[in-house]
């Protein structure tokens, strides 16, 4: 399966089809980091296994890497989904990009083009793990007030060092929000109100858009739980609004149900 | 450094009696920014307009705040005072002290807080507003009239003689609505469809009117001057060109035991019917749930009787595509239904009946020839009685409002009764007669002086059928409340005036407010009485609210003159309220991502992707655009943007934040 | 010191709610006068940091509201809003934000006598409620500036 | 001044007449598995075991924002409060050496220009009591930038785990010696202790002076968008740093008062040096990456005389997409 994807990744720049493979090899001590293989030769650093799960669709809005000419990526189901997801949005065209898919068991898949791509992973549900649901599950149960203090317990140490946003790949946005000044929608100091109106504000605008791939809480260097907010807006549109529309806040249906509104 | 100018009106007494005007003129003067802060009586009258121009020439102001009357009542006189004095007028705004705070809460210092705080809000706001320009769009000249009975007839006469093109759409085979269903008409006691009927050949030969019969809007989208329409012409299955009106269809038709429409339940039509013989057009339609060959696949009697050849059992429903600059709407009203009164025992006992079907027992076309014999024997009743006020006026079991025009037909009923039976009796219950416009008072003294009408005040209790009689219980409140009983042969209820029967719906599909009992709601109940909110739609008549037939045609009249004024222009001017993607210094050009998650939000249509080039051709970025023509200022885009990259003019992000950090 | 006044801030669509506060006033209905009105076109329009900035600047409730369901004067700006809010108010409930102080509603243009009753019952259940301190002190400054006031 | 040593169970009551002395203390706790200065109340609060602290000690002295001035408009004017800056005297507890030194970076360029009496009356009321490090991983490089894993630099008091129950506690300045005084009972005079026999052993690799001569020549090589190809551009290896002192001044309104803030702010995000004309002369991560490593190993070494490095090692640690600083500075000293 190793050998199938550095051959495929060796074909694919030998054969002039991408210049650029994007892959993961072996980093410090014991992690994983993402490779930019330019030559057919170096395919043999390429590694697969557990470690291996940062979402490189992340390096396919940034420029230097664009730059390099039509990259192939490494990509396991969240990575598929996020590139489906940065088509929808108009940031990645068929064609820029090929697909070193990784299914679920580990094996190598071959897309012809990314609609083809698009469809595998449309076709394996979208949901969150037990593990997932329970965490949700853990905090709705809680009292408001123990919710309260639960996120200005995990958000107080929360830095504004964005590595959350920069390593979503959907966060691709060239001027975010918080750097918006006129007005300024989120107070800039990383205090209890700047933390809190960021996350909210972060997960808002993920909301419909999340594939729960969890880089955001694998980048924190702090290791805050933010994906939980993600998490929860992701079981909120399966649950109230079916979770067929491609982006559920652009839609509606005349009859969506709410509780609330009098 | 903004120079605003800030004018607190007094509004007489509606503001000052709660609010202390003169110490948020104050309060407001030592706001940062503000150069000029006054307070006076009335500010929208001329002196007080003056005052503001003035200012503005000579503080040189860069904004206005008037804190008087809603922004919907004013705002346009304000802002017009302040282009006047040659300031843009989407500088001026205002803050509602009347409406939203004089009116609503007492006298109190809390009150006059609130005050300030509107007014600083908008102080805030106003400094950041920019000038703005209004956009101008065609204006496609042909209107749109959604209705064929006199309104709409009216309006599309007048609008069609002003030298504009008129597409009619009436969903029954006929034009002439109600109108046409009347016999004789108050005050006059003239015919009503002798003057009705050369009005509708007027509309039918129109070289400016295009009629759609037996059509109904089927959706409608776009914008003052520029609307689509799209129109269901269903299936008369009869090809309208082939046929000559002959009547031999309907003759023949073996299925002749149906209901008719036109008198109102009274009497019987055949499965492939005209519903009047003055319809037009005279083309008819075939019942396709009455129709033997439809329910049962065999008849076709009229194909085999037509001479010309003109019927099409195939024919289907066409969608026609128009495109239009103004509607008005003139689709009517309904009768109301009976069932909630049960007592009363219409539906129950025959000789009961509502004024519409009143009308045509009286009409010279309806099924009696004009000789008023009532249903149940076919015989000529001795006593009638005229229940007024059968469900209006009842918050309790009908409606609370009053349906303006039964106290008349009432009279006009009583008096025609009177007028065919010399001998008999006419009783008329009633809670208070109403008959103010001309000649109606006297044409109810007529009634009741000449006619000999007893006219009874008081409410009927109960009514029951004893030996071939309508009891009819009483009580007279004009002689102590006695209870009273009249034998009566015929009672005629006049039921409520209520919307039409799918007004709901089709306001739904033209965005046009509507209030709670569905009639269409007018843009101002008194200064913009046949305008929607919706800008180039229009009402004229009983969609409105329930009205009689003069009124109706001066306000069908009105519309028809709004409209002809819309169209006296090639391009209309239009608030440039409307949605910008922004554009920045390169190399980021503009900060939306052309994600394009926007475009579906919009109701309008009006966003696009549009590619940013250099000036060599390359294209740098794809990036949303607004076509200001389509945009109608609803913002839903600019909250979905998560970038910000869209934003409202007049309602922009920084101002709506100024504004809410102020308050 | 005198009974907590809640400071009410409501963000209505021009449309309906907006007009119908207009007639509250024009059949002089009397309610509460805590609340400030930031008018917008369309509830479509309402971006939901608005309501969290309504919060920060020391608001202790919030009212949206708009048009009744197939009433947008936009077609259907108030459904997007709807969409919007069915996440947002769930994901703040998911913060422990305490959302029994956003109240959304419908109110037409003719329910003059609806907005007068939202707001009383806003008032009177986020005056129960108290001020929402927890938010406001967020700011270490805010909270600071709070105290100060308080004297 | 001397050294002394204290038994470790005399800590607790060390802590005790700091915090009798009107002093905070902070001090690494864990949080959730996580290493963190944060206020302590006891010596039993204090975390053990860990090689660093996610955030450094810097946030005593340059905290993630901290308040300038206030101001309010009454009336036409604008009044202007000076922030009285009295910050609470403080004693910041096990820190290591690499972040004791780096104390001494963030002075030189808080006194560079001006003194900024914000930090500088941080620093003045700050006591500083290092914990020599006994371990160390494989991101660890205090001594290719002059630090020792047991460096006295920077400390205040110095302690260093000598055995199962003493520590040596190096008295460096006057307000660790005002930390012993404070009492002298829990202290024992240390004879002849071989201190380096119990420290982490961290080798040497690479040559400080010589980065920084070759730096300037690298400025337009290539090999700069190579490093930063994986760099996703937050802000983690600076926040995190304990030599990094960009900051941003922001303005916080409420109504007709404010607050003026100064926050961390990161020369890896995009913003940093954007220009109002839309222009950013670092508009791509491979500059806004040399600016970080020419900033700490070339800019600052010329113009204060130190590296803006202390080879704490917590930028590759927290490194999202692992750039492994030591790593790439090799790899700097290796082009050509």
């Amino acid at each position: 399966m190793l050998a199938k994807m550095r051959q495929k990744a060796k074909d694919l720049l030998s054969s002039g089809v991408v210049s650029t493979v994007i892959g993961y090899g072996e980093g410090s001590g014991n992690r994983v980091r993402a490779l930019f293989i330019r030559k057919p030769d170096d395919a043999d650093k390429l590694i697969l296994d557990e470690r291996c799960v940062q979402n490189l669709a992340v390096y396919l809005t940034k420029r230097e890497v664009r730059a390099l000419g039509r990259p192939a990526v490494v990509a396991r189901v969240p990575v598929m989904r996020t590139i489906q997801q940065l088509m929808f949005e108009k940031q990645v065209a068929e064609g820029e990009v090929a697909v070193i898919g990784i299914s679920p068991d580990s094996q190598v898949l071959d897309f012809p083009d990314l609609k083809s791509m698009a469809e595998y992973v449309s076709a394996i549900p979208f949901e969150l793990s037990a593990d997932e649901k329970a965490a949700v599950e853990k905090l709705e149960k809680m009292t408001a007030g123990e919710r309260w203090n639960f996120w200005l317990d995990v958000l107080s140490g929360c830095s504004k060092c964005y590595a959350c946003r920069q390593s979503c790949p959907l966060c691709y946005c060239e001027r975010c929000t918080v750097e918006c000044n006129q007005p300024q929608w989120v107070s800039v100091p990383s205090h209890g109100l700047g933390n809190l109106e960021w996350h909210i504000m972060r997960a808002m605008h993920l909301a419909g858009r999340c594939v729960n791939c969890g880089d955001c809480f694998r980048a924190c260097p702090l290791e805050i739980p933010l994906n939980l907010l993600t998490q929860k807006i992701i079981t909120d549109i399966a649950d109230k609004f079916g979770g067929a529309d491609e982006y559920a806040l652009n839609a509606f249906k005349p009859d969506d149900k709410e509780d609330f509104i009098r | 450094m903004s120079r605003i100018g800030v004018f607190i009106c007094h509004c007489g007494e509606n503001i000052n009696g709660t609010v202390d005007c003169a110490k948020v003129a104050e309060a407001a003067s030592r706001v940062p920014g503000v150069s000029h802060s006054v307070d006076y009586k009335y500010m929208c009258s001329d002196p007080g307009q003056s005052m503001i121009k003035e200012a503005i020439k000579e503080k040189k102001l860069t904004g206005v705040v008037v804190g008087a009357c809603s922004p919907r009542m004013h705002e346009p006189t304000f802002r017009r005072a302040c282009a006047e004095a040659g300031l843009n007028p989407y500088l001026c705004e205002m803050a509602n002290l009347r409406e939203h705070c004089s009116w609503v809460h007492e006298k109190s210092e809390a009150t006059t807080r609130k005050a300030v705080d509107l007014i600083k809000s908008m102080i805030e706001k106003v400094k950041l507003n920019q000038p703005l320009q209004p956009i101008k769009v065609p204006v496609t000249r042909a209107a749109l009239v959604l209705g064929g009975g006199i309104a709409g007839i009216q309006a599309s006469l007048d609008i069609a003689n002003a030298g504009h093109q008129v597409i009619m759409v009436e969903r029954e085979p006929s034009i002439g609505g109600h109108m046409s269903q009347l016999s004789e008409t108050f005050p006059t006691l003239d015919c009503s469809q002798c003057i009705l009927t050369p009005r509708m050949v007027e509309v039918a030969q129109h070289p400016n009117i295009t009629l759609h019969t037996y059509s109904e809007l089927e959706s409608l989208e776009g914008f003052i001057g520029n609307f689509k329409a799209k129109i269901r012409n269903k299936a008369r299955c009869v090809d309208e060109k082939l046929c000559t009106g002959c009547g031999m269809c309907a003759q023949k038709c073996p299925t002749k035991k149906i209901s008719s429409e036109f008198n109102a339940g009274l009497g019987m039509r055949s499965a492939i019917y005209v519903p009047f013989p003055q319809a037009v057009p005279n083309k008819p339609v075939i019942d396709k749930d009455h129709c033997t060959f439809f329910q049962k696949g065999k008849c076709k009697v009229c194909e085999k009787v037509c001479p010309t050849k003109a019927i099409r059992y195939d024919q289907e429903d066409r969608i026609i595509d128009v495109e239009v600059g103004a509607v008005v709407l003139a689709t009517g009203f309904d009768v109301l239904g009976t069932d909630f009164f049960p007592e009363y025992g219409y539906g129950r006992y025959k000789d009961v009946i509502n004024g519409l079907q009143f009308e045509r027992l009286a009409s010279a076309s309806g099924p009696t020839l004009g000789v008023i014999k009532r249903p149940s024997d076919g015989k000529v009743p001795e006593t009638v009685v005229f229940v007024a006020c059968a469900g209006s006026r009842d918050p309790a079991k009908g409606i609370e409002y009053c349906s303006k025009i039964c106290c008349m037909y009432t009279a006009k009923h009583a008096m025609l009764y009177k007028h065919k039976v010399h001998e008999g009796s006419a009783y008329v219950f009633y809670m208070d007669i109403r008959a103010g416009g001309k000649m109606y008072d006297e044409f109810v003294r007529r009634a009741i002086e000449e006619d000999d009408v007893k006219y009874v005040r008081g409410r009927v209790s109960r009514i029951y059928e004893e030996d071939g009689k309508l009891v009819v219980k009483g009580a007279d409140t004009l002689l102590g409340h006695e209870p009273l009983e009249i034998r009566a042969d015929l009672v005629v209820l006049a039921t409520a005036g209520v919307a039409s029967s799918g007004a709901e719906e089709l306001a739904q599909k033209l965005h046009v407010s509507y209030d709670s009992h569905h009639f269409f709601a007018e843009a101002h109940p008194k200064l913009r009485p046949v305008e929607t909110n919706t800008a180039g739609i229009f009402l004229a008549g009983a969609c409105q609210s329930p009205r009689d037939i003069p009124e109706t045609v001066s306000q069908a009249s009105g519309a028809a003159s709004k409209v002809a004024g819309l169209f006296s222009q090639e391009e209309l001017t239009r608030e440039p309220l409307v949605a910008v993607v922004n554009r920045t210094a390169p190399p980021l050009y503009s900060t939306c991502t052309g994600c394009g998650l926007c475009m579906p939000a919009c109701p309008y249509q009006a966003i696009e992707m549009e590619e940013i080039r250099t000036r060599d051709g390359t294209v740098v970025k794809v990036a949303a655009k607004v076509n200001p023509g389509l945009c109608q200022g609803c913002g839903t885009c600019v909250a979905l943007c998560r970038v910000k990259a869209i934003d409202l003019q007049g309602y922009t992000n920084e101002q709506i934040y100024a504004e809410l950090m102020a308050l | 010191m005198s009974e907590f006044e809640p400071k009410i801030i409501a963000f209505v669509c021009n449309w309906c709610t907006y007009a119908g506060a207009d007639l509250t006033g024009t059949s002089r209905i009397k309610y509460a006068s805590n609340v400030r009105i930031v008018r917008l076109p369309c509830t479509g329009r309402i971006d939901f940091m608005l309501l969290m900035k309504a919060f920060s600047r020391g608001a202790d409730g919030v009212i949206v509201s708009g048009c009744h369901p197939n009433d947008c004067h936009y077609t259907s700006g108030n459904f997007h809003a709807r969409r919007r809010w069915i996440v947002f108010k769930s994901l703040l409930d998911f913060m422990g934000i305490d959302v029994r102080r956003i109240h959304f509603a419908w109110v037409s243009a003719a329910e003059g006598a609806k907005w007068a009753e939202v707001v009383n019952s806003v008032v009177n259940d986020v005056r129960a409620l108290g001020p929402y301190d927890g938010y406001k002190n967020l700011a270490p400054i805010a909270a600071d500036w709070r105290i100060q006031d308080a004297g | 001044m001397g050294k002394k040593t204290i038994n470790v169970d005399s800590l607790g009551e060390l802590f005790h007449k700091i915090k009798s002395g009107g002093k905070r203390i902070l001090a690494p706790v864990e949080k959730d598995g996580v290493i963190l200065f944060g206020e302590v109340a006891s010596y039993p609060e204090v975390a053990t075991g860990y090689i660093q602290t996610v955030f450094s000690a810097k946030e005593a002295v340059l905290p993630r924002f901290e308040e300038i001035l206030r101001f309010s408009s009454e009336g036409r004017d604008v009044v202007i409060e000076e922030e009285s800056n009295k910050p609470v005297p403080t004693v910041v507890f096990g820190v290591r050496p690499c972040d004791a030194k780096s104390l001494s970076v963030i002075k030189a360029v808080f006194e560079r220009d001006y003194p900024d009496i914000f930090v500088q009356s941080k620093i003045d009321s700050t006591t500083v009591i290092g914990l020599s490090c006994v371990n160390s991983d494989e991101y660890c490089f205090c001594t290719s930038v002059g630090g020792a894993p047991g460096d006295t630099a920077g400390s205040d008091l110095l302690l260093t785990r000598i055995n199962d129950a003493n520590y040596l506690a190096e008295i460096i300045t006057e307000k660790g010696e005002s930390i012993v005084s404070s009492a002298p009972e829990l202290f024992s005079e240390a004879g002849n202790v071989d201190k380096d026999r119990h420290l982490a052993q961290v080798n040497r690799q690479f040559d400080l002076d010589e980065l920084e001569k070759r730096l300037p020549a690298l400025f337009e090589s290539p090999l700069w968008a190579g490093q930063s190809l994986r760099c996703i551009g937050c802000g983690a290896c600076s926040f995190v740093c304990p030599s990094c002192t960009c900051f941003d001044i922001q303005d916080e309104t409420d109504g007709a008062r404010g607050i003026r803030l100064r926050c961390w702010d990161s020369c890896g995000f995009a913003q940093f040096t954007l220009h109002t004309s839309g222009h950013n002369p670092r508009g791509v991560q491979s500059k806004r990456w040399r600016q970080r490593i020419m900033h700490k190993f070339s800019y600052q070494p010329g113009e204060l005389g130190t590296a803006g490095c202390v080879g704490c090692g917590r930028c590759s640690r927290a490194c999202p997409v692992d750039m492994n600083i030591l790593q790439h500075i090799k790899d700097i000293l290796e082009a050509r």
